[in-house]
């Protein structure tokens, strides 16, 4: 078993080598090295997981492991570490990464580098399988950062323009301003444990080699990574620049996959989770839910409102996390998974119809706005369709797989909430039905902008095709996957995935907190779990049906007048749509001031570490000039410091030679009495 | 008797002469008879040395080299200053300044 | 005659039939180069098969490989004693490598190059003596040997400011060696031979504290003679505040001599604290420690830092290495096994990455004859092969994991974090700098649009490609599996470690 | 041991004696009409000094004369060296077709520091300086119808007199406290009678005057940079190396005779009496004196000027081996005279050629010489860095042992300030080499020199290559020659 999850991780490696190397001289540019591998990858997957299907063990964990460095005293050991979570995840990734790779064919087309693409592509999903299938810490982390260079090559793929290659710069340094949280507390791991190894932490945990501060500030940090990596605030700026990158890419990268791998990671290191470091963490997830949905609200870039939607899904999914339900926040991950996929990928074939309709009338706007937009539904069937249950879906409504995993979520913050004594923890149920009801909102803003209503641009609109079967077939199948039955069965209610395979195989794993202080961290009941659930889907229904009259009132029947609504919310219109003026303040302190630090260095370095004897240099030649004797020549631009001093010195000796005899005796017989006179004194 | 003292103060003031003689002097001649001074104040030492302390002929023989090589020195420097004469047409050591610093 | 010797002195044969060649035949002379490089290239990789990585080395010469053992001038307790351990046997394999490489890289010299060559031949015999010596004596001649070679090198074939660069690299590093001069005879008359009982300049016999006299060890001594060589050392290294020479250098030489001067000499600086300063006096290593881990943590960041404000492309990567060998410090300075090891993990893997950044600088000057970053752009349109290869030297010196640097830097980190845990954060601070300013770089030359100016600009040729590829391959495969170049260190450097108190 | 047998071990002087008048009578009969004859029959006049001197090697400790002169393997080495010295000077003058009166000059000075070698009488000493200085002030002179010749002539001979003068009086004083003339009759005296020391003192610096004006000793160093830069080239190398070295010699037997506390015990007691000890004393006037040296030498713009104070530096490193009073020391200082006769005569002989050639010794003469005289560009800058003290060549050795000499002695401040002296040094030799090599020039036309000289060079390049790396037999010599010094 571990060695088919390594072929799977191996074989887009492979297919990246052979891409880089000869991937222009193949037939069609190789992109079937780079379908074939991870279509192949898929089949090892599915193989896998009906593997585990049919073995349906909820303990199930396969491990194997080598030593990858050791220097006597000191060990790192690589492992592979298979249990149902790495399965499924595995499954997710080449499900969505072989549909990318299907789609990009027909969105690719023509492209300079379309074999560059594809050979970035299949790097990525080597790094995202390995950082899957890793038993250890150190190997996700240096997965982690593979990931980043694919996220920052693929951001900036079309790096002619600046927007691509700014965007991908930003991506990955922000990245790695999360990612030195998470070698810092790799770091501490490692220096109370000894070990990377997800079981050595465990039982290292659970022994107690590494507790109270330290250990909340090991799982902090660690989670600082995954604040960068999933755009959680404050990191999350980079999520909706990195649209600039090629539209699979978005939906691949930027909204199924890498980004999940934070919440990936935070599931991954749930056992080793305080109190206090899961409350930060679901705090920082809640903020961000609900930070990111009023943003989306006022967007207009088709690409920003589904980034900025999923920049609030993984807030979803970190605070179910934070909150101790394990099973919600991954659930959530794998459907957000399918649906965001689809989504950025409907939202791609919208892009390239209208690409194609501006090439064709040589008009030069921005393809991505949806203000250009409106009636797309009949011009585009199978997009409008599939985008439509994908939009349910994220809506939270029954029978689409969204309601099912947010509902979880919802529920498990609320049960969160109650259990704990601090009544300020409603908090974060409150901010997750908030962001409910703008996830609804924007959703549906976004569809009917584009597909309903009357055309913005009628020349446009004429030149609007469906795209072919390459995008829409993979639109099909992502539309497919994200009903909700795939999630339940064995149980086929729309409403509750509680006895589905799903929640039967990823349950939470055992705390070693817990296991060392001999209490669980989350105490939630079950009649309190079940009976948050019930309240929280009521309350998630009506909250998604009313974010969806209201954006039906205001867009599809005008009930009321745009601009009037905007007149009229003043600041918080000009907060959300200048997204709260983030990256106005990253730019205005931290690269300002990062900048000037540096030219600041600079100075300092030439001015002062060189030039500090330049200056004792500079008195010396000034009282030499004063004295009328100042050679202006200094020796052929052989200014050194030290020299300069000496030189001065010399200059000023040599004045004693004045070329008289006499003054040479007289010197000699006064150096005489001199030491002499020494000598008396 | 003359004192040893009275010896050693007058040979230490012609010495001081000669000295000041050889830094003052601009002529070149002048410098090199304050050069003399000097030599003939070594001698008054060396001889009434011999005579007081030592009691042998020992200094009085330095003495008498010493008088031979003032000399030859003054030879060969008067021969220098000669030449020097010859083609400036002056002896003052002041002017010779060709190469200084 | 031993391997050793042969691999250090057949760059001065190569040197001599060089001198002996007529002027005009370029070919000849640069064939004969590169034959008298590649040989000890070849000798070193065979040592490396032969290698015993059970054998310590350090201070006990049965332990140590490959020795020589001469007399040479018996009178003063001087020996050609020359060995090899797992301290510095990478750094000679590699010093080979990087002279074979570096003799492609100087194909191009349009000047006087039967000089050029010839200086490039003695320097490298200095170099590879320096790494090889075991004699304190026979290592001083090395490392001065290396420094005329360079003075002209840099002096003659550098860039516009050449001749105050060469000269400021001369007074610095000379400052420095002839501190470590007065060090080294300090312990020579205070060192005795066991056996013979006279005064000696062997190394290993002044490792040993019993051979010690009692002046030697009165604290104050000891701590000015660590000083002195510290000082000598941290200039080559170039420790924050002596590494101004270092840009001027850098950044003036010829390409090839760039690489040479941050792949190999940085090293020596490094090296000797390990080699010299550390056994012979380890009370003191241990107790300065801190300070050491300080000068660390100001190298990286300083260098980060400094190097973001760069506008000299040449210059961005000197201070670069200014800041990797901030790495090395910090590494060396905790006395732990992931930190020492990869402190001289990170010399070898930073001699191969920065060789690839000052070769990968010297490609686009010899093109666009400039190397302001601001004045090109969008490279990546018209030369793809030379940025994917760029892509990989600069992804590398970022510390991308399956990069060397990666490696080195995290075990650097991981050995450091346990003991200083507050200048290690701080430390680790220079990874995002880094980061911002490599890619920053990166994009501002190769992203974005086309500079109209190289709308024709020809793309990497094969020779420059021969030059950085093994090194790309050597950086990737070293990444991923470290273990062939940290089993030669491992045990010479745990057994370092034991030595400290 | 009394004059007749003396002879015996006079052997080398009077031969050279002989040769003197030999040559003064062949100048006599030969008018210039064969113009080897005479420079052969000095060269060998001066081959066979030496090697007669070499067989006086093995002969040990003997005083000869009465006590006026010592015959010690110490002396035979510094008469070989100035011997060996005068053979370069005079082949190197080869080309100038100098008259007979300056290799009959040259042959009286080698005599008169013969002389100095091996004087151990005050008498004797100021003979023998005096007989050196006398030629020298001539030899100074020797173009005299060129003005800056004249002048280093007249300079020398004034700044000579007046030092010599001062000195006689100092050795006055020395006499009438002790009543002696011979120096270790003095020294018994001192210890015995044990004089207020301030006289004593008094009288060693006026002595010091003398010694220290031969060597270019700061205070008393102001004639060395005109007479150098004055005299003809081959004259300034000699003076440079030559009267130096016998200087030294002399003030070797002088100060460890006289005041030297390893040769007697009580008289260090004696000496730690006197405030101001003769080891710190001669200490600070080496840093002194390589300081000034070399810093007034950064600004020097006449190559040959430089030099001279480039020579005035090294007379302070030489002494600054002075200050450990023993073997070592003095070893160390025979060691590095051997290889700066090699390094500073192959420069000043390279300063000459290129005037020759090029007209002048600024600085400018020698842009680009790199590209247009390779190999005397390339020897001058083994010279260059040879006397920066860089291995392998064979200045770094010389240093060397200079300061394994000093830091064997503890003489911590005074190393670090010699080896901060060899960083600035490196600063206005490097100087010369960068002006050959780094300078472009216009000109490219090459310069060619006579491959008699490139002979001579290279026999003073090959050597300063060869012991840098491989030196023990120069090492053995001056051990050998040292063993015997000193009593123990």
């Amino acid at each position: 078993m571990v060695e088919i999850a390594v072929i799977i991780a191996l074989l887009p490696l492979l297919a990246f080598v052979i891409q880089i190397f000869f991937g222009k001289r193949l037939p069609r540019q190789g992109d079937w090295v780079s379908i074939g591998a991870i279509v192949s990858g898929f089949g090892l997957s599915l193989y896998l997981f009906i593997q585990m299907l049919t073995r349906y063990d909820p303990g199930f964990v396969i491990t194997e492991s080598f030593t990858w460095i050791d220097l006597g005293s000191f060990k790192i050991n690589l492992g592979i570490y298979l249990d149902n979570v790495s399965i499924t995840m595995l499954m997710v990734v080449t499900i969505v990464s072989s549909l990318v790779h299907i789609y990009s064919m027909a969105y690719m087309e023509g492209d300079p580098r379309y074999s560059r693409f594809y050979a970035y592509l299949s790097l990525f999903s080597f790094s995202m399988l390995g950082l899957i299938i890793w038993d250890n810490l150190f190997g996700i982390y240096m997965m982690w950062e593979l990931v980043g260079l694919c996220s920052y090559l693929l951001i900036g793929f079309w790096f002619e323009k600046d927007s691509a290659s700014n965007a991908a710069k930003k991506a990955f340094i922000t990245n790695r301003i999360g990612d030195f949280g998470f070698l810092f507390g790799l770091l501490i791991v490692v220096t109370a444990i000894g070990s990377f190894t997800l079981t050595d932490i465990a039982e290292g945990v659970a022994s107690g080699k590494l507790s109270g501060g330290w250990l909340t500030a090991a799982g902090i940090l660690l989670f600082c990574g995954a604040i960068g990596k999933s755009a959680q605030f404050p990191l999350h700026v980079w999520l909706p620049d990195a649209m600039e990158g090629p539209t699979p890419v978005s939906a691949l990268i930027h909204a199924a996959t890498m980004v999940a791998a934070g919440v990936y990671l935070v599931a991954r290191l749930f056992f080793m989770l305080s109190l206090d470091a899961m409350i930060f963490i679901s705090y920082i997830g809640a903020f961000t839910a609900i930070f990111a949905s009023i943003i989306a609200v006022t967007q207009n870039d088709i690409k920003r409102v589904l980034a900025y939607s999923t920049v609030s899904q993984l807030g979803y999914m970190i605070m179910a996390l934070g909150a101790g339900s394990f099973t919600a926040g991954f659930f959530h991950l794998v459907t957000h998974a399918m649906f965001k996929a689809g989504l950025f990928l409907g939202s791609g074939s919208v892009i390239h119809a209208m690409h194609h309709a501006m090439h064709k009338l040589d008009v030069h706007d921005d393809p991505n706005d949806i203000r250009l937009m409106g009636g797309f539904k009949d011009k585009m069937p199978t997009t409008y369709r599939t985008f439509l249950i994908y939009t349910l879906a994220l809506s939270g409504i029954p029978f689409f797989s969204g309601f099912l995993s947010k509902d979880a979520i919802l529920g498990g913050t609320l049960a969160f909430a109650v259990s704990q004594s601090n009544p300020i923890h409603y908090l974060l149920p409150v901010f997750g039905f908030a962001a409910a009801i703008l996830t609804a909102f924007y959703m549906f803003r976004l569809v009917i902008l584009t597909f309903h209503g009357e055309p913005q641009r009628k020349d446009l609109y004429e030149n609007i095709h469906e795209s072919p079967k390459t995008i829409t077939i993979p639109l099909s199948i992502l539309a497919v996957l994200s009903i909700f039955i795939f999630y339940t069965l064995p149980g086929i209610n729309p409403f509750s995935a509680a006895h589905g395979w799903f929640e039967h195989l990823m349950a939470a794993p055992a705390s070693a907190v817990a296991q060392f202080s001999g209490h669980p961290v989350v105490d939630i009941s079950e009649h309190t779990a079940h009976s948050s659930h019930t309240l929280a889907m009521i309350i998630s229904i009506i909250v998604a049906l009313s974010g969806i009259l209201t954006a039906f009132a205001i867009y599809y029947w005008k009930k009321m007048d745009v601009e009037a609504l905007t007149e009229k919310m003043g600041v918080l219109y000009r907060l959300s749509y200048n997204k709260f003026y983030v990256d106005e303040i990253y730019e205005a302190t931290v690269v300002r001031g990062l900048l000037m630090w540096n030219n600041l260095l600079s100075w300092f370095d030439n001015a002062i570490i060189d030039g500090l004897v330049n200056l004792t240099a500079w008195i010396t030649r000034h009282t030499s000039a004063l004295s009328g004797k100042f050679d202006n020549a200094v020796i052929d631009g052989m200014v050194n410091e030290i020299a300069d001093i000496t030189q001065g010195f010399g200059r000023q000796l040599r004045r004693v030679q004045t070329g008289q005899i006499q003054t040479y005796i007289f010197a000699a017989v006064v150096g005489a009495v001199v030491i002499i006179l020494v000598r008396l004194v | 008797m003359i004192s040893l003292q009275t010896y050693l103060i007058i040979s230490a003031l012609v010495f001081i002469f000669g000295l000041i003689a050889v830094v003052n002097k601009k002529n070149a001649v002048g410098i090199l008879m304050g050069v003399e001074l000097i030599l003939n104040s070594v001698n008054l030492n060396f001889i009434a040395f011999a005579k007081y302390v030592d009691l042998s002929i020992k200094g009085q023989i330095i003495a008498i080299f010493v008088i031979i090589l003032a000399a030859a020195e003054a030879a060969v420097a008067l021969a220098i200053v000669l030449n020097i004469y010859r083609y400036r047409s002056t002896i003052d050591v002041t002017t010779v300044d060709l190469m200084k610093n | 005659m031993g391997f050793l010797t042969l691999i250090t002195f057949i760059p001065v044969v190569g040197m001599i039939i060089v001198l002996l060649l007529p002027k005009k035949n370029l070919n000849a002379i640069r064939w004969v180069s590169a034959a008298a490089t590649f040989i000890p290239f070849v000798l070193a990789s065979y040592l490396w098969t032969q290698f015993n990585y059970n054998l310590g080395g350090i201070n006990n010469e049965s332990t140590f490989q490959f020795v020589e053992h001469a007399r040479w001038i018996p009178a003063f307790g001087i020996e050609y004693f020359m060995g090899a351990d797992g301290l510095s046997f990478p750094m000679i394999w590699l010093t080979t490598l990087l002279s074979f490489i570096c003799i492609f890289a100087s194909w191009n010299i349009d000047k006087a190059q039967k000089g050029y060559f010839a200086l490039f031949l003695l320097l490298e015999t200095g170099m590879i003596g320096v790494f090889g010596a075991l004699d304190f004596f026979l290592f001083y001649v090395f490392w001065e040997v290396m420094l005329l070679p360079m003075y002209f090198l840099i002096g003659i074939w550098g860039g516009p400011r050449r001749e105050y660069a060469a000269i400021k690299f001369f007074l610095y590093t000379l400052f420095g060696s002839v501190l470590m001069l007065l060090a080294m005879l300090a312990l020579y008359f205070n060192t005795t031979d066991p056996v013979t009982g006279a005064h000696t300049f062997n190394m290993l016999h002044m490792m040993d504290q019993s051979n010690h006299s009692d002046w030697l060890k009165i604290l104050d001594v000891r701590y000015l003679i660590y000083i002195a060589l510290f000082i000598g050392f941290a200039i080559k290294i170039p420790m924050f505040p002596f590494h101004t020479w270092l840009p001027d250098a850098h950044v003036e030489a010829p390409t090839a001599i760039s690489v040479i001067l941050a792949g190999i000499l940085l090293k020596m600086g490094t090296y000797g604290i390990l080699r010299i300063s550390y056994p012979i006096l380890p009370d003191i290593a241990a107790s300065t420690s801190w300070y050491m881990a300080v000068f660390g943590m100001i190298n990286i960041l300083y260098g980060a830092f400094v190097a973001m404000a760069q506008k000299d492309f040449k210059k961005m990567v000197a201070y670069s290495s200014i800041s990797h060998m901030g790495f090395v410090l910090l590494g060396m300075s905790v006395f732990t096994s992931a930190g020492i090891i990869g402190a001289v993990f990170q010399m070898f893997s930073h001699g191969t990455i920065t060789a690839m950044l000052f070769l990968m600088v010297g490609v686009i000057y010899d093109r666009a004859h400039h190397r302001d970053i601001e004045g090109f752009g969008g490279l990546g349109l018209k030369m793809p092969v030379y940025t994917g290869i760029s892509s990989v030297a600069l992804f590398a010196a970022l510390g991308l994991p399956g990069m060397s640097g990666f490696v080195a830097e995290i075990m650097v980190f991981i050995g450091a974090f346990p003991v200083y845990r507050t200048i290690t954060i701080i430390s680790a601070i220079g990874i995002i700098i880094t980061a911002a300013y490599i890619l920053w770089t990166l994009q501002r030359v190769f992203l974005g649009k086309l500079n109209p100016k190289y709308e024709n600009i020809p793309e990497i040729n094969g020779r420059e490609i021969f030059t950085m590829a093994p090194l790309a391959v050597m950086t990737i495969l070293f990444g991923i599996w470290p273990i062939p170049i940290l089993n030669l260190m491992k045990t010479s450097l745990n057994y370092l470690i034991q030595i400290i108190p | 041991m009394d004059n007749v047998s003396s002879i015996k071990f006079f052997i080398p002087e009077l031969f050279l004696t002989v040769a003197v008048i030999a040559v003064i009578i062949a100048g006599l009969i030969n008018k210039n009409k064969n113009k080897f004859l005479i420079p052969g029959m000095s060269v060998a006049a001066l081959l066979g000094t030496v090697i007669l001197s070499f067989t006086q090697y093995e002969m040990g400790m003997n005083s000869l004369f009465f006590n006026m002169t010592v015959l010690d393997p110490m002396s035979v080495f510094f008469k070989i060296l100035v011997a060996a010295a005068t053979i370069w000077i005079v082949l190197f003058s080869l080309q100038q077709h100098m008259k007979v009166e300056y290799y009959i000059l040259l042959l009286i000075t080698n005599l008169g520091m013969f002389l100095m070698a091996s004087a151990n009488d005050l008498l004797m000493i100021l003979v023998s300086l005096e007989v050196v200085g006398l030629s020298s002030y001539v030899l100074a002179g020797y173009y005299k119808n060129n003005m800056k010749s004249s002048e280093a002539s007249l300079k020398y001979v004034l700044y000579g007199a007046a030092s010599t003068g001062i000195m006689a009086y100092g050795m006055s004083i020395l006499y009438g406290l002790t009543g002696e003339t011979n120096l270790a009759a003095i020294q018994q005296q001192l210890l015995t009678q044990q004089p207020y020391n301030l006289t004593v003192f008094i009288s060693i610096i006026l002595i010091f005057a003398g010694f220290g004006y031969k060597i270019a000793m700061v205070p008393f160093h102001f004639w060395v940079p005109d007479v150098y830069e004055g005299a003809p080239t081959p004259i300034t190398a000699f003076f440079s190396v030559a009267p130096k070295a016998a200087g030294l010699a002399l003030l070797i037997r002088f100060m460890t005779t006289v005041v030297g506390h390893q040769l007697a015990p009580g008289a260090a007691e004696w000496l730690q009496n006197m405030d101001i000890s003769a080891p710190l004393l001669i200490a600070i006037l080496s840093v002194l004196t390589m300081t000034l040296g070399n810093t007034i030498a950064l600004q020097q713009k006449n190559v040959k000027r430089m030099m001279a104070y480039s020579s005035i530096a090294h007379a302070g490193y030489l002494l600054m081996a002075f200050v450990v009073f023993n073997k070592e020391g003095y070893a160390a200082i025979m060691l590095y005279l051997v290889f700066y006769l090699l390094m500073n005569f192959g420069a000043f002989f390279i300063i000459h050629m290129v005037a020759q050639k090029l007209g002048s010794e600024d600085i400018e003469t020698f842009y680009g010489l790199g590209y247009r005289a390779p190999f005397a560009a390339v020897s001058m800058a083994i010279f260059m860095f040879s006397l920066t003290g860089l291995p392998p060549l064979a200045g770094f050795i010389g240093k060397f042992y200079l300061f394994a000499a000093i830091i064997n002695g503890h003489w911590y401040w005074l190393a670090v300030a010699g080896v901060l002296n060899s960083v600035i040094s490196l600063y206005y030799y490097a100087g010369v080499a960068r002006a050959m090599f780094l300078v472009k020039t216009e000109t490219k036309d090459a310069v060619s020199f006579q491959t008699f000289d490139k002979i001579l060079i290279a026999t003073l390049v090959i050597p300063t290559l060869v012991f840098g790396i491989y030196w023990t037999p120069i090492l053995e010599l001056t051990m050998r020659s040292i063993k015997l010094f000193a009593g123990n």
